[in-house]
């Protein structure tokens, strides 16, 4: 049957992986009709919960796993995946296990993840470093104080695209990077606004300040953008999540040689387990019913797996997959995965809600004079009142 | 009442009353409806679904405790005030000058109107790339000798409204100043020639006689900017998607994000709410001076 | 009281003006005497406010001149030119206060201020305005936003006034109340002025002299009487007089040494004709007014089909001589349809017409 | 030009001013009035140039910077890609899906906002029957809210009545929200028409819609030009009610360019973008430049007259 | 010819018609007989269309009733109260040719085709139209606009005519000939017509009975003669007659067993006054038209003011008795300003008035 599938994959790698589940499930004799909705997840998230709610769902939809789709579940408008979970055993094969159990609400499967996502990581151009006469640093600090070299050469330090999540994204790596896995959860997990508010906190912002002053100059909006400054040597660095791999793969770049990639930033070792997750509207028609259950397992079988991760640059969501081919930062990632130093991702820490006060709260402090202590202080406020 | 009454005052006009049905629920059902709804549900904590979980004042109260609802107000507010009086300005000024008799008086009103045919996204997106400091003016004029020329307003915080307000004029004075032209065209030849005699230099006959004689063209044209200034949203979306950081965030582009993206229904209602409220604050009156008294229509 | 009399104060001289390829008037010329009531008479789009339009300045000419008071002032600018003009929609000023509309102009002119004062309380009091002062055009009548329209020119101390239908709009009764007025006025202040209309009883009324205009052209220029007892020809015959002169084709006969108009059968002795009588056997047309014919028991005999009363009097059409002709008779007869009846002609009032060229014998 | 000069120069030369005032062309104030004219008209062609510069520039060009320099060598390659090569997602056939799709779209949400929004306009300022004024007044205060606002109201509104996701849902929507303008034109030009006209229509025994479509529409075409054009622009142009109310393979245009414009492979491809703006816009330009009279001349008759 | 004698065709009763707060109309009566014309005049604003609109049904009347040919139509559609209507601005449909503009009605009304020509023809005939038929509007003069909005009403055979100022878009000259059309057409037809006006000529020509309105009464309802000759009261007797009829105020005197009326020294001796003279020492104002004061070199002393021409005959404005008077001279005469007259007055043509009710005496 023919199944529309809602997804804000439009990058080249993300297309290009994409095409992957296409191909595989059209194999099935299904047809994979594309719903491709440009500009970031927060357009297309509004479009996809108002056609579900209008009663006119797609057949499978591209959500971050995590809580975003939570009152969808709840009202009913979500078919749960219970049979087909048993039927594929996934209980036993996804790794990290925390990733199914995100997808899980009053005892029901709801979605499947299809991908970890780790946010933690620096990108670094190698050529721009070059050009700048310095080694290419090896944490963030010494990127920092590479920094005054790279903007003497013309360049710009740190490639930030003007939005609030981007934003949001460095400083959760800072806070991980350098306040560690305990700060982490301290802040998101158990939203202890005194932590928040705390002395570790404030060296984050500090550093995040640091971040700020490096990153003047990017004018660009998108993160792809800002990865393309990278790409070209324009800029010295981003700090994005891994699928920025994909498009260092597009421009035909290599691992290692043409950039290098720092998880953890360098610093502490651990990586947040975000990702994508597809999630299945109940339907009245039967056959696309089951067209959905052939989709969700054509997802998730290891074949697909791979080949969609290899292009998208993210980890498969399966631990029984062979992952040769995968390339020197990848193979990093998988590395940290298997030694376990996965957390939850701040997708699956705190609502929406939040996570849209925290993304404006930076963008101003990125935009703005704003000082560290003063966004600090509003960031406990906001931690404190966060759900 | 004579002997044989009027036939039932409701089948009167029946027709027009039958054909009216879908202005009467589209005012009643969608707009009055809609609003009611709007408000109801913005004293609730609704999520990403609408739910009927009264919480009082407590949206309204973060609200305004939020200090991007405040940018945005202060944005719309400084968006409104520049482009009401700019568009109103120019467009003046363009009819005027295009009332001069002049030749290619259909070229220049075309050239002037076109942008006017083009979406907010495309305005948006050529004015982003026009202004686009690495590519644009600023970029073509440092080119030309000027090194130190610094013309950015889309990245900085304090012009990016400004930037926003030129690409909104572009796209908007050319009907303003059709308004104003028909306007123009509609005041009596008299008038003019009986100031032409008494010596009256042109401008002080238009500063003096021929605006204040345009009122109704005026309150036309402010009801159409109006409300295009309170739905402002693609054009930022397009040109600066709120940013840099929250600089240009607007009313409008708060509740979309907020009932969409922060699936923060109750929130992004009680926004809606105070829109709406500062709308009708407006409306109302000059509904009321216009349908209010006995005039005709 | 010909113009070439007095010295002139606006001669129009050779005056050509063209709309593009349309030309509407063309090689005019006019010269009017100090203190002179002129009317330009004429149906709709003859030319009469372009005429006037061009002595305001208000039109560019394309060829001619224009003198006012002596001045050549074909190049120069409406207000340098001395004139005052009236509109027929009054063109108000609706903003500003009657004081308003009066003192904009002085004060642009940068007048003192007492000066202005004085003024206005002078064409106030003259126009009986001075209730009025304070209160917008949208709160005055007709005829006293007719009043205040004049009041603007009057302030301004002109020597040429120039009216452009100014009492079209108005109703019959409040028209003529302010005919009067304007009379006055004119007689008060012997101001030149230019009066355009296309009502005739306006014109007759007013005028010291008529130009009545066709297509673009004086037809005639004369003083009232002349224009109503010897029109020029046949247009301006018809076009003045309410009802309307009558028109009777026929030929001169000529019997016993005297002149006779002859048709249908019936006879109209001519003696008494102010003109040139022509030859015997020349086709002609009589024109004769109603009030020239007399309606009687004895005369030539003639047929009531319709008995018009007009309160005062009554306007009879007959049939005579197998063509149809208008008389005037005192209200209190009452003649029925069909009735037969004598009619007597005043010939010393009625003109006589060559068919071609149209033009009074 | 020597031979009005000459002209000039003899009539100067006469004693007394005579005929048409001399002027020169290049008079102070015509300087004044066709030099601000001509440099306001290039502000607003600028981005037009620029649009179409860019779309004939091939990549390389582009980077070089210098976006008003027109393009050393033309290709229309931006052009062919806009049209019909562009990605977004998976589906690689540019804005020309969109095309037929805007088409199939805009044509009766035009029709129908048009018909309900004179026939409103006409009982509103023909019939006003009791109460009226004040459906009328909510409509206007329909014109301020944001369409945002709206959104999730109408999405339940047609949700309930079944016709969410369809072409109809959507032409309804463009109805609604074309109607609060729309019927302040219709009304204004509508009572401009002469009473008697209405009244000598009702004596000889033409009712409601009689007199609707005998008397009053063709008398109207200036005010239904406005609006077609207002219509057309307004729906061929939204982004908004696209997105929500449809589905990928009904996606209209504004939807498409929306997703080429924001979907960045390496580096934005301005070429490609600006190529595919002026695509999208063809259709609402090309109405424009073709009844600008028409427009203004509607105008003067619907909103003027308060 | 009293409405009452004849069977009744129009009937209006105890109309009352507001709008809002503001009551135009009030328990306002009227009967019209069949084929009779009856004209309503009065100023601008006393409700004379909206008096015609509620006949015509186009305003819903807020109490009382109103009867066609013996039907009460108060609850009836405009279409089916078999009238025609002939408006000011001749609400011709500028989209249809004459001929679509006659034929609107009847194919509404679903009339076969053959009998909509014939009918059309016969209009078209009537009205001498015949070669317009296939024009629009646009192209047509004002005079055969009017014809054709005529022609309108003629096609549907109705037996009531309402006529809303038809004629007062029209210049002078073409009013006076319509107005004689319309006279014709009535004396063939023999319709019931109601006709608005606020031109008085008109009135007086047309109308079998004029009733004349003021703020939304009837102030006298009778036939032309009485309201010119017998006016009921002071608003009537100014509003009718052009120029005005003067009004001098006095008081009554006796001399002699004869009466006089006394003004400022001069007296006018009453004997012929048709109506009741009120006993002496009382304050009345005596009403005179001017065409019913003759000026000669005898009779009671008076100055000239001004002399107006107009055409036929002048009117002079005298001072008499310390106040203004206008007097009718022939045109022959020319008189001087200042110059001194003796003036006679024809009694049995003018009205006393007693100056606080203001009706005659
Ligand atoms: N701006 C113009 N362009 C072209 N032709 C014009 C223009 N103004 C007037 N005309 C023409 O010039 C002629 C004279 O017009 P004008 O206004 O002087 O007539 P008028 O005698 O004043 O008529 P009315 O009694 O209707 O006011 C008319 O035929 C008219 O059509
Ligand atoms: N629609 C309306 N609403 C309120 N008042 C009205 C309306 N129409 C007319 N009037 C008032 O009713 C009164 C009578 O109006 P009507 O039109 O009948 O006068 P009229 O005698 O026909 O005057 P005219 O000679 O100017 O046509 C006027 O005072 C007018 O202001
Ligand atoms: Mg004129
Ligand atoms: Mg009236």
């Amino acid at each position: 049957a023919d199944l529309e599938v809602t997804h804000w994959w439009t990058s080249g790698g993300e297309a290009a992986a994409v095409a992957e589940f296409a191909k595989a499930f059209d194999a099935t004799g299904n047809h994979w009709v594309d719903g491709a909705i440009a500009g970031s997840g927060e357009t297309a998230r509004s479009i996809m919960v108002s056609r579900i709610t209008g009663g006119d769902p797609m057949g499978a939809t591209q959500f971050n796993h995590g809580r975003q789709a939570e009152e969808l579940v709840a009202a009913g408008l979500m078919r749960d995946l219970d049979a087909v979970a048993e039927a594929q055993d996934w209980k036993s094969v996804i790794n990290p296990p925390s990733l199914l159990e995100s997808c899980m609400l009053d005892g029901h499967l709801y979605c499947i993840p299809v991908n970890i996502h780790s946010w933690q990581w620096l990108w670094l151009s190698n050529q721009a470093f070059a050009d700048a006469g310095v080694p290419v640093p090896a944490n963030w600090e010494e990127f920092v104080a590479a920094a005054p070299a790279l903007q003497k050469a013309g360049k710009i330090p740190l490639a930030v695209g003007q939005q609030g999540w981007q934003m949001t994204g460095i400083f959760n790596d800072l806070l991980l990077g350098l306040g560690g896995k305990d700060l982490y959860l301290k802040v998101y997990d158990e939203k202890d606004a005194e932590v928040a508010g705390g002395a570790d906190v404030a060296k984050v912002f500090k550093a995040l300040d640091d971040a700020r002053t490096l990153s003047k100059g990017s004018n660009v909006q998108s993160w792809n953008e800002a990865t393309a400054m990278v790409i070209s040597g324009k800029a010295g660095g981003q700090v994005m999540g891994d699928w920025a791999q994909g498009e260092f793969q597009v421009a035909g770049k290599v691992a290692g040689t043409d950039y290098t990639c720092l998880p953890g930033l360098g610093e502490a070792r651990y990586i947040t387990t975000g990702g994508d997750s597809f999630y299945f509207p109940a339907l009245d028609d039967p056959e696309k019913s089951k067209a959905q259950e052939v989709l969700a397992e054509v997802i998730l079988s290891p074949e697909t797996q791979v080949a969609f991760n290899l292009k998208k640059g993210s980890l498969p969501v399966r631990g029984d997959v062979d992952l040769a081919a995968a390339n020197d930062c990848m193979k990093k990632g998988l590395a940290i995965l298997k030694e376990g130093n996965v957390l939850k991702s701040t997708d699956e820490l705190i609502s929406p809600d939040t996570t849209t006060q925290l993304n404006d709260l930076m963008s101003e402090f990125f935009a703005e004079s704003m000082t560290a202590e003063d966004a600090q202080k509003r960031f406990a406020g906001l931690i404190e009142s966060a759900d | 009442m004579s002997a044989d009454g009027p036939p039932g005052r409701l089948f009167k006009n029946i027709s027009a009353k039958i054909a009216s049905i879908p202005m009467i629920l589209t005012a009643v059902v969608v707009f009055l409806g809609g609003t009611l709804w709007t408000v109801i549900y913005s004293f609730t904590d609704s999520k990403l679904l609408p739910r009927l979980n009264f919480v009082g004042l407590a949206q309204y109260e973060r609200l305004w405790s939020t200090p991007r609802w405040i940018v945005s107000i202060e944005n719309l507010a400084i968006y409104g005030i520049l482009s009401l009086i700019f568009s109103f300005v120019i467009g003046f000024l363009l009819a005027a000058l295009l009332d001069q008799q002049i030749r290619f008086e259909n070229t220049f009103r075309t050239i002037f109107l076109y942008p006017f045919a083009l979406s907010f996204i495309v305005t948006g997106l050529v004015w982003q790339w026009i202004l686009n400091p690495d590519f644009g003016l600023q970029h073509i004029i440092r080119g030309l000798g000027w090194e130190n020329f610094t013309f950015n307003p889309l990245y900085d915080a304090r012009l990016v409204m400004f930037g926003i307000v030129l690409a909104g004029l572009w796209q908007g004075t050319g009907l303003i100043m059709c308004l104003m032209l028909a306007g123009l065209r509609g005041i009596d030849e008299d008038i003019w020639k009986a100031a032409r005699v008494e010596g009256i230099p042109t401008w002080k006959t238009y500063l003096f006689i021929v605006i204040p004689m345009m009122r109704p063209v005026f309150v036309t044209t402010l009801v159409i900017v109006m409300a295009g200034i309170v739905k402002l949203y693609d054009l930022v979306v397009a040109m600066t998607a709120g940013g840099p950081g929250t600089a240009s965030e607007v009313p409008a582009k708060y509740v979309y994000e907020f009932m969409f993206r922060a699936q923060n229904l109750g929130q992004g209602f009680a926004a809606s709410t105070m829109m709406l409220l500062s709308v009708a604050v407006v409306v109302i009156p000059w509904a009321y001076l216009e349908f209010g008294g006995k005039r005709r229509g | 009281m010909p113009g070439a009399a007095r010295a002139s104060s606006v001669s129009v001289r050779d005056l050509r003006l063209a709309y593009g390829a349309l030309t509407v008037l063309d090689r005019l010329s006019l010269d009017i005497a100090e203190g002179e009531f002129i009317v330009l008479l004429g149906p709709s789009g003859c030319g009469k406010s372009t005429l006037l339009n061009c002595v305001a300045g208000l039109l560019e000419i394309t060829d001619g001149q224009i003198w006012i008071k002596g001045r050549n002032v074909t190049w120069e600018e409406p207000k340098d030119r001395g004139i005052g003009m009236v509109f027929q929609s009054y063109a108000l000023y609706p903003q500003m206060t009657v004081r308003g509309n009066l003192a904009f102009g002085l004060r642009n002119a940068g007048l003192p201020k007492a000066e202005i004062e004085t003024r206005i309380a002078r064409a106030a009091e003259i126009l009986q305005i001075e209730p009025l002062l304070e209160r917008k055009p949208a709160a005055l009548s007709g005829g006293q936003r007719q009043r205040v329209a004049i009041g603007r020119a009057l302030v301004r101390d002109v020597d040429v006034f120039l009216f452009d239908e100014p009492l079209s709009n108005l109703d019959a009764k409040l028209r003529s109340e302010l005919r009067v007025e304007i009379k006055r006025l004119h007689q008060q202040l012997r101001n030149t002025m230019i009066y355009v209309t296309h009502d005739q009883i306006e014109a007759l009324t007013l005028a010291d002299r008529i130009a009545v205009m066709r297509g673009g052209i004086i037809q005639q220029l004369a003083d009232p009487k002349t224009i109503y007892n010897r029109p020029a020809n046949l247009f301006v015959a018809g076009f003045i007089g309410s009802p309307a002169m009558t028109f009777l084709k026929g030929r001169i006969a000529e019997r016993g040494g005297a002149s006779f108009f002859e048709a249908g059968g019936a006879a109209i002795a001519l003696d008494g004709y102010q003109g040139e009588v022509p030859p015997a056997g020349r086709e002609v047309i009589l024109g004769v007014r109603p009030e020239h014919v007399s309606v009687g028991a004895e005369g030539a005999p003639a047929t009531v089909d319709i008995d018009e009363p007009m309160g005062s009097d009554s306007l009879l059409w007959l049939t005579f001589g197998g063509q149809s002709l208008s008389a005037r008779a005192p209200a209190e007869h009452g003649f029925g349809r069909g009735e037969k009846v004598g009619l007597g002609f005043d010939i010393s009032k009625a003109s006589l017409f060559d068919p071609r060229s149209e033009q009074r014998l | 030009m020597l031979a009005t000069t000459l002209a000039a120069t003899d009539v100067m030369g006469r004693a007394e001013p005579r005929g048409a005032r001399p002027r020169k062309t290049l008079s102070r104030r015509n300087v004044m009035l066709y030099g601000v004219l001509i440099v306001v008209a290039l502000y607003y062609l600028l981005p037009l140039y620029v649009m179409l510069v860019t779309s004939l520039k091939g990549m390389p060009e582009i980077r070089l910077g210098g976006i008003f320099a027109p393009p050393m060598e033309i290709t229309f390659e931006p052009w062919v890609k806009a049209w019909s090569e562009a990605c977004t997602g998976l589906n690689c056939d540019g804005l020309s899906r969109g095309f037929w799709n805007s088409v199939r779209i805009t044509i009766p949400s035009v029709a129908l906002s048009i018909a309900i929004a004179s026939i409103n306009g006409y009982a509103l300022a023909n019939w006003r029957f009791k109460g009226a004024n004040t459906f009328f007044a909510i409509l206007i205060f329909g014109a301020f809210v944001p369409y945002q606002v709206m959104l999730y109201p109408i999405v339940i509104l047609l949700r309930e009545i079944g016709l969410y996701g369809t072409l109809t849902g959507l032409v309804i929507v463009h109805t609604i929200f074309g109607m609060p303008i729309l019927t302040l034109l219709f009304r204004n030009y509508f009572a401009s028409v002469p009473e008697e006209l209405f009244k000598a229509a009702r004596v000889d025994g033409a009712g409601f819609w009689g007199i609707y479509f005998k008397i009053m529409l063709p008398m109207s075409l200036p005010i239904f030009v406005v609006a077609i054009i207002l219509q057309v622009t307004g729906i061929w142009n939204d982004f908004l009610f696209g997105v929500v109310y449809t589905k990928p393979d009904t996606y209209p245009m504004t939807v498409q360019l929306n997703n080429i414009v924001n979907s960045v492979t390496g580096v934005k491809e301005y070429n490609v973008n600006m190529a595919a703006t002026i695509i999208t816009g063809l259709v609402p330009l090309t109405i424009y430049f073709i009844s600008g009279k028409l427009f203004v001349r509607g105008i003067a008759a619907g909103a003027v007259k308060g």
